[in-house]
């Protein structure tokens, strides 16, 4: 009982499945002992990840699989709830888009990864340009 | 999400929004003001009393919308009283370039004051 | 656009996590355009055949994989939503356990894949001894 | 989901669940319920006002209930007006088998009822 299994949730690449993607991490927030608010914090985190894959993993069609998806895996712990999204599209260079935890980026842009920064207590992205894009993100239960 | 989009007086449209406005939803919105900005209003009062969720894609759109406003000489103020919504103007920085008010009544005034000084300040030598 | 890609949910074989398939079932039936009824039907029957695989599927812990998981698969169409409950646990001979679609079968067990027969519009079985159980289930929306 | 007790008359126990009741959750409904008929009383209303989602699961469990309290010469009734649970108990077919009414104030009459006429057969010549 040291560790559950994920439960992991794999939709198209379609904003419309976003909503369905924050039922769950309600659903598992709620079970993980996160209260409304840090559940609130990652519906945003985790919406603004998808997003990200959506507008930029398979941007111009080239190199994007068939069929294009977006994987959330959630990872409920003792206390904490971590939740990956993953997709396998053209990734990036997380150094040439530097988020700056101390100031809100420019308006024109660029305000998903900073947000994701803000509302979770921490982040990691791991991508490189060719091999796709993983975000993990980790929200603590308050005690 | 739904809009529902009401005109007062003729110069002013309350646009009161309910639901989730996301990557999915906002466009439509923004479909919503479109259609106001070609009645010739461009005063904008944008209700999110009812609004559970918005994120960045969101954020974009409500930016884009008070830029276009304030373009055509109009303005727009929204109103929001929902934590977790209000968490996302404060977090990007963008309550006071979207002139955010807790209370209806409050960013009525403002959008109120903002035309006076624009009716004041484009026609200086009709005033009265 | 003729068809859409399936939503794949895959959860720990443990009923605390049923209430998080039934808030995928609602917010992808209600995309689906099925009515509020339809999508409580649906709740019901998703969950049995969850609760099945839960309580059957690996039954004395042999063999069981590790982990022992459900899948859940939703693939929205025109008009309808079709959903798959999938293991690979020890399976069973649907022709043994024959549902009477007329009649309650007995109370003392027996209720989960009636009840499934009852809130659906289609229901189909593939299942047999030691190769996995899917049940695949549609509902159409009413016009 | 949640269950409350509460005694009444020091004969009836009012258990009011609220939330879903599944495979899950349902089994917490079974502990309050002994820890009832660890009091001694075998009478149940069992309020799902506020259930919103019942399964075979729970169903079973309800069943084992009634079957419980009536081997303790006592009596159990549901109420619950929601469509879709409803429509659990009218599939299965234990309306009947579980004292369902949609009114509190029927199936009360109905425990009243039943407890009436246990009394009074297993208490034929004791009878004033
Ligand atoms: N999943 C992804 N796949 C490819 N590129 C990505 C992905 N996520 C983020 N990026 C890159 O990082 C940049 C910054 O992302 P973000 O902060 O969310 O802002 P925005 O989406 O508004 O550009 C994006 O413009 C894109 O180049
Ligand atoms: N996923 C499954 N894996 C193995 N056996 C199953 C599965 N689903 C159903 N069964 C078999 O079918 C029988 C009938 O199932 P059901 O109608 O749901 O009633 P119950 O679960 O109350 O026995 C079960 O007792 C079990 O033997």
């Amino acid at each position: 009982m040291a560790e559950t299994l994920p439960v992991e949730l794999l939709i198209p690449c379609d904003p419309q499945y976003l909503s369905v993607v924050r039922l769950v991490v309600a659903g598992i927030g709620g079970r993980a002992g996160l209260t409304i608010d840090d559940i609130d914090d990652l519906k945003v985190a985790v919406s603004e990840a998808c997003t990200n894959t959506i507008d930029h993993a398979f941007a111009d069609g080239e190199g994007a699989p068939q069929p294009a998806t977006i994987m959330i895996r959630f990872a409920p712990r003792q206390g904490e709830l971590r939740i990956e999204v993953e997709d396998v599209g053209q990734g990036f260079d997380p150094d040439r888009v530097p988020v700056r935890p101390d100031q809100p980026p420019s308006l024109e842009g660029g305000l998903g990864l900073y947000l994701i920064h803000q509302l979770t207590d921490s982040v990691e992205v791991q991508s490189a340009p060719g091999s796709g894009t993983k975000v993990i993100m980790t929200k603590r239960a308050a005690r | 999400m739904k809009v529902q989009t009401k005109t007062e007086d003729d110069w002013l449209a309350v646009l009161s929004v309910s639901g989730e406005m996301d990557a999915f939803t906002a466009p439509e919105f923004r479909n919503c003001l479109d259609e106001t900005l070609e009645k010739g209003i461009a005063w904008i009062l944008v209700d999110l009393g009812e609004v559970e969720y918005i994120d960045s894609v969101a954020l974009g759109i409500l930016i884009g919308s008070a830029k276009c406003v304030t373009e055509r000489g109009g303005g727009l103020a929204v109103v929001c009283n929902r934590t977790n919504v209000l968490r996302v103007f404060d977090i990007s920085g963008t309550r006071e370039l979207l002139n955010v008010c807790q209370a209806e009544s409050e960013s009525r005034r403002l959008l109120e004051q903002q035309r006076t000084a624009t009716v004041n300040s484009s026609a200086p030598e009709g005033g009265q």
